[in-house]
């Protein structure tokens, strides 16, 4: 259990962000919010809730909420666009998430660690779903039906009459140059940094396949010159 | 895969075989969960005239939700479950499903009527309490709480004999909710003997430890010796009130026709 | 100088101008951009009024036909003003219709115009037949029948939706329209009286039933006419397959989401600032306040006044109000302005 | 009614009469017609308190501080409206895809159909449009499921990929800005428009993201380069819908009965900026999507949880998948089936067809045994214009039953397959047909 103090840092740094006062503007206590929300139909789940611990500062049940609640949310973001006071309960869930990842809570690592191959994925080829994620065996309860034609999966996308898409491993072809740009994003936004903190061996994982691809990019760039 | 959230789900909204095959494809335990909606769908309308039917219950409608009776409540102070606030907007609202999760507490209330005393609408809250408690038992949503197999003991002794006596309602009470056996002098022997709180109870009120330890004066000076004396004998000589007649058997008859009046 | 009075607007507000400056001996031209004088009460067919519980029609009708018959008072229906120049005392007036006035004071009772539904999509009024607004339902209380739009059947629920078009930044009115609540439960009762094997639920946020109201309309349709409150802002309504509507929100109460069929839903319309307003900004050289509502002047010595002097403002111009304070905004103004005119004349003297 | 008290009496000292009033219904209705027009009043002087970013996007342009790529007559636009009664400008052509990494790698019918239109309209590849590598996706899945990413991060993306749109014509052959991205993607589109509200509003992300773009090179004239509108695919679709149906359509779909599901992060973030048109369920719900199964003629069907979500969810749909499959079941399937009784439910985004597509099945396992196929508007409208449902739509990766829907217009699946399968030993023979010449396709490595 964190002490008070620790509450009250993780309370500032959410209470920080530049987006809170735009996500957070007071609160009628009205339910509109919970009333639209998919994950309150089946959670004990309210974006009223979050909003009134916020609203009234209260940090003992703030990082209570950050232990399991804000994950409940699936971020369709209705109740932003309905709250009558333009709040954005579910802006204000995604701030929480982002401290809890920084703050390295255990809830955040849980939720993660079956997100890894998409994270995996996107992080280093800048798209989330490839082809070969979605196997039958992967996720038996999409049922036997989740191709309608036999075939060995490089042939049926080679099927596809768009060149960009005839990929396997990513959804669709990002040049090399692409990649590398985009790693310098995750390093300069401290992307990676955060990834280190919630799971080291995706960590190194990762940091193997960007290293890799780098030297690629610089080997072709050096071919280019020498043609 | 396990649901990280679950906490924050009723158990008994959680549907899962956990062995299962659809289609020749195996979707055992997790991979085949459902969860099923706590959305609340309808109201019934009837309800609130039901529980305005019970003796307590009339004045229910008047709620406005201010929530007086449970800050002033005796029973949420010690238990913050305990909120008469939220029983009468279910009752207004018919929400029976809701209230029922309750139903082990609401007999609970101690009549203290603090709420009554300080409802802005008399809504008599205390009131509603009573009555919501009765319909629980009625419909036999719940068994036979304590307080009405009190009540009841006590209102036996009022119809039979225009009066009670505190030792015969205590030892009827207790043997009846099976805490002793017997009643009379055995069953209170048997109380002091099983219910440490009873005897001490018995011996603060009659001084017996002064008499114990030797302080004999301080004892007979300080004891109702014929309040003890005459709650003895009536435990064998069971006084009516003079001329009670057949009062009882007309009360029994009136209390019947009204009970009929109010729910069929 | 002059000592003639132009009040603007023949609603509540300026028939009650108009009537207390004739009243004083003070020639009055009263302007009004409808056919028809009365203003909201009469154009949009209010049935009974709060707190009277007289028809619109016979109070409103009275304040009209005072004015009508009121020789001091000159009437131009059908007519907007286009132009003031001027100062206060002396005014040069264009009116719509060709005609110039000289007068001493403005008085403005331009009042307000209706929230529309429309603009709350997600409550389906103009989707479903059986989503009303607080007016529609009590034209429908004035035919003495209360029946579903769709198909004519009896309604067993009727639910009313306060704040529509009120406190809601959404759509950027984040002012409480004031008279809902106790119009609403005012409602509330004449459909029980009607009908009564309806119940009407109130689906409320607080109620705001002020001063007075709060027992004659809020307090007497709880507890005699059994309304049911319930605390919950309804989010979207939306249609379930046997006809019925479906009100989704979360009592609050309860903490839980709901999903409740009705048969009837009532929008309590909001009162939004006059549609005009930009317009009579412009013309009047008054300004606005942050909502589009016309913007008072200092209002503790210079009661009413508006930001332009010898220019007046009351009534639902200024913001949200109810009849009966409209009429006496109206009559404070006429006060206000005779007595500012005559102050002038003796400062001249 | 009405007894008059204090009849004859009037106001103190002002007598007057007056008499009772009994309004009926004709009248009553005539009184309250105002409520019956449908006039939008949500612009009524709403100042500062409702901002519209264009605006300060202008203004920061004039500071020198961006570049907006502009939409201009190259790009042949179509005005339409948005819920606050707002011009949105939608081009039509010279377009730069921007495709969705859960559809490419999923359904890729839906990119395929988007490009099969165009050609149909006689686009030319490379020039009317142009499909390339040098794009990411805007990484807004993995932010919203995991949190990994801020804000930060998803504007660098959006910068990065919106000013290869931007220079992506001089690279072509053509100027700067000939081809003006079309978002594929829901998620993208809402986050998009999220995060260009917060570059405008906040100078110092400008700042923190200058600095990245800059490293990348991706600066123009040392300016960030942000577009003028976001534009989703099925607005684009929107505005040619009625040339689809009265130039293309080849299949006569008056008999199906369509549900429509709207993507939330289409028209609840940013709501301000989603289409609404009177034409379509009155202008109560947002047209896209809508507005194409009409101008098809098929019957649109509404039904009570048109608003709800799919139950996607992000990291829901991978770990938390006891809730999508549910809420999907409960809130979408069983719904568009036995209220609607619908022939397809027609979805804008990537996520919401993933989710309704592929969790319908697992009904079967408690007795919710309801199914209906499920695919994009765009991959109907392409059905209805007599695309391969194979080859072009590639129905071959839904889960749901299409095949009921493709035999009820009229189309032989069997026959389809057969054809599909015969093209599958083609191409493993390297024979590939492309909508699109593969050289073009390549933006470097």
């Amino acid at each position: 259990m964190a002490t008070y103090a620790e509450m009250r840092e993780i309370y500032d740094e959410i209470r920080g962000d530049f987006r809170y006062d735009h996500e957070l503007n007071g609160c009628l206590n009205c339910g509109v919010c919970t009333a639209t929300c998919p994950s309150a139909q089946f959670y004990d789940y309210s974006p009223r809730e979050i909003v009134q611990l916020l609203w009234t500062e209260n940090v003992e049940q703030i990082y209570d909420a950050m232990q399991e609640k804000i994950w409940a949310c699936a971020q369709c973001m209705t109740c932003a666009a309905r709250c009558p006071f333009k709040n954005s309960p579910g802006g204000l869930v995604m701030i929480m998430r982002e401290v809890a990842i920084k703050h390295g809570m255990q809830s955040a690592k849980d939720v993660l660690r079956p997100f890894g191959r998409v994270m995996l994925k996107l992080i280093t080829t800048g798209n989330q779903l490839s082809p070969d994620m979605i196997q039958p065996d992967h996720f038996p309860d999409w049922g036997p039906n989740i191709q309608k034609v036999e075939g060995d999966l490089k042939t049926l996308r080679k099927a596809i009459p768009v060149r960009t898409l005839q990929t396997v491993e990513t959804a669709w072809e990002v040049s090399l140059k692409t990649s590398v740009e985009m790693y310098t994003i995750w390093e300069m936004t401290g992307v990676l940094a955060a990834l280190e903190a919630m799971d080291e061996n995706l960590f190194d994982v990762i940091e193997d396949f960007i290293d890799e691809k780098r030297e690629e990019y610089d080997d072709w760039l050096e071919e280019q010159e020498d043609d | 895969m396990a649901i990280h959230e679950k906490s924050l789900i009723d158990p008994a909204r959680l549907v899962t075989s956990e062995k299962l095959v659809v289609d020749g494809v195996d979707v055992s335990g997790h991979w085949n969960t459902m969860i099923l909606p706590r959305t609340l769908r309808d109201y019934d309308a009837d309800f609130e005239k039901v529980i305005q039917g019970y003796a307590g219950g009339e004045n229910v409608h008047r709620c406005w939700q201010c929530g007086s009776c449970t800050n002033s409540c005796t029973m949420y102070g010690q238990n913050t479950d305990f909120n008469p606030r939220y029983w009468i907007y279910l009752t207004r609202l018919g929400l029976k499903d809701e209230l029922l999760k309750d139903k082990e507490i609401i007999w609970q209330c101690v009549s203290c009527n603090r709420c009554t005393n300080i409802c802005p609408k008399d809504v008599r809250p205390e009131g509603v309490m009573k009555a919501l408690a009765h319909w629980i038992e009625h419909e036999g949503f719940g068994e036979k709480s304590k307080s009405s197999i009190f009540d009841e003991e006590f209102a036996r002794q009022c119809l039979d004999r225009g009066r009670i006596e505190d030792m015969e309602v205590l030892t009827g009470f207790f043997s009846q909710t099976k805490q002793i056996s017997g009643t009379g002098i055995g069953g209170l022997l048997d109380a002091i003997n099983k219910l440490a709180w009873f005897k001490e109870l018995v011996f603060r009120m009659s001084k017996a430890n002064d008499l114990f330890s030797g302080k004999i004066m301080r004892f007979l000076t300080r004891t109702p010796i014929s309040a003890q004396i005459h709650m003895g004998l009536a435990m064998f000589v069971k006084p009516r009130t003079k001329s009670w007649g057949r009062t009882g058997d007309v009360l029994r008859q009136y209390i019947k026709e009204q009970k009929e009046a109010a729910h069929g | 100088m002059s000592d003639t009075v132009l009040v603007v607007g023949a609603g509540p507000t300026g028939l009650s101008a108009a009537a207390g400056v004739a009243s004083v001996g003070k020639k009055v031209i009263l302007v009004e951009k409808e056919n028809v004088l009365g203003g909201a009460p009469i154009l949009s067919g209010y049935a009974k009024l709060v707190p009277s519980g007289e028809w619109a029609k016979d109070a409103i009708g009275r304040m009209v036909k005072r004015v009508e018959g009121d020789s001091n008072i000159t009437i131009h229906k059908g007519t907007k003003v286009t132009k003031v120049d001027g100062d206060a005392g002396n005014f040069n007036v264009t009116l719509s219709n060709g005609t110039t006035v000289n007068v001493g004071a403005v008085i403005l009772g331009t009042g307000f115009t209706h929230f529309d539904s429309i603009n709350k999509p997600e409550w389906g009024f103009g989707t479903f037949e059986d989503v009303l607004t607080t007016t529609q339902m009590e034209q429908m209380v004035a035919t003495g029948k209360i029946t579903c739009p769709s198909d004519g059947r009896v309604p067993e629920r009727v639910a009313i939706l306060l704040c529509v078009g009120s406190r809601d930044r959404q759509i950027g009115r984040e002012w409480c329209s004031k008279i809902c609540c106790t119009v609403s439960t005012n409602l509330a009762m004449e459909i029980k009286e009607l009908s009564p094997t309806t119940d009407v639920f109130i689906y409320y946020m607080d109620i705001r039933t002020f001063g007075l109201y709060e027992d004659k309309f809020y307090w007497k349709s709880q507890e005699e006419f059994k309304t049911k409150f319930v605390k919950a802002r309804i989010a979207e309504v939306t249609k379930s397959p046997d006809g019925r509507l479906l009100v989704k929100g979360e009592d609050t109460l309860v903490k839980r989401p709901i999903i409740i069929p009705m048969d009837i839903v009532v929008h309590a319309v909001g009162m939004d600032p006059n549609e005009d307003n930009p317009e009579i900004s412009k013309t009047f050289g008054v300004g606005l306040e942050k909502h589009g509502f016309l913007e008072r002047g200092e209002h503790y010595t210079s009661t009413f006044s508006s930001t332009r002097r010898g220019v007046y403002v009351g009534g639902s111009a200024l913001g949200p109000d109810d009849i009966d304070t409209c009429i006496s905004h109206g009559l404070a103004m006429a006060m206000r302005a005779v007595g500012d005119l005559n102050a002038m004349v003796q400062k001249a003297a | 009614m009405s007894e008059n008290t204090n009849q004859g009496q009037g106001i103190a000292g002002h007598g007057s009469f007056f008499q009772d009033t009994n309004l009926s219904r004709d009248d009553a209705l005539k009184a309250t017609d105002w409520v019956r027009k449908h006039v939008d009043k949500r612009t009524i002087d709403l100042g500062e308190r409702m901002d519209d970013i264009r605006d300060h996007m202008w203004e920061l342009e004039k500071d020198g501080q961006i570049i907006v790529h502009r939409i201009t007559d190259l790009h042949e636009p179509v005005d339409v409206t948005t819920l606050f009664g707002w011009n949105k400008r939608v081009p039509t052509t010279k377009l730069w895809h921007h495709k969705s990494c859960g559809q490419c790698g999923n359904i890729p019918g839906y990119p395929t159909s988007i490009m099969w239109f165009m050609n149909k309209f006689g686009a030319k590849p490379g020039e009317d449009y142009l499909d390339e590598t040098d794009q990411t996706s805007c990484t807004a899945w993995n932010y919203h499921g995991s949190a990994i990413g801020n804000v930060e991060a998803l504007a660098a993306v959006f910068l990065r990929n919106f000013h290869q749109a931007y220079v992506s014509g001089k690279q072509h052959g053509f100027e700067l800005g000939h081809f003006f991205p079309l978002v594929h993607c829901g998620t993208s589109f809402g986050n998009y428009k999220e995060i260009r509200k917060y570059l405008v509003e906040s100078a110092e992300l400008r700042e923190r993201v200058t600095k990245i773009l800059g490293k990348l090179g991706r600066l123009v004239d040392g300016k960030l380069v942000i577009p003028e509108e976001i534009i989703h695919y099925s607005e684009w679709l929107h505005v040619v819908r009625n040339k689809i149906a009265s130039e293309h359509q080849t299949i006569d779909v008056s008999n199906i009965r369509v549900t429509v599901h709207a993507a939330c992060h289409y028209y609840k973030m940013v709501h301000e900026d989603a289409i609404y048109d009177p034409e379509v369920m009155g202008g109560n719900r947002t047209a896209v999507g809508t507005s194409m199964a009409k101008a098809l003629g098929a019957q649109v069907i509404d039904y009570s949880t048109w608003y709800d979500c799919c139950g996607f969810g992000f990291r829901h749909i991978i770990s938390e998948r006891e809730f999508t499959r549910s809420f999907t079941m409960d809130r979408k399937i069983r719904v568009a089936r036995e209220e609607a009784n619908a022939d397809v439910m027609l979805g804008i985004d990537t996520g919401c067809i993933t989710t309704m597509d592929k969790n319908q099945w697992i009904g079967k396992a408690h007795n919710q045994n309801f199914s209906i196929p499920i695919m994009a508007d765009i991959q109907f409208a392409a059905l209805a214009c007599g695309a391969d449902p194979f080859k072009i739509v590639q129905l071959q990766w839904h889960a749901s039953p299409c095949e009921e829907l493709v035999e009820k217009m009229g189309i032989s699946w069997t026959q389809a397959k057969q054809n599909f399968e015969s093209y599958l030993k083609e191409v493993e023979a390297g024979n590939i047909e492309y909508l699109y010449n593969p050289e073009l396709a390549l933006g470097g490595r």
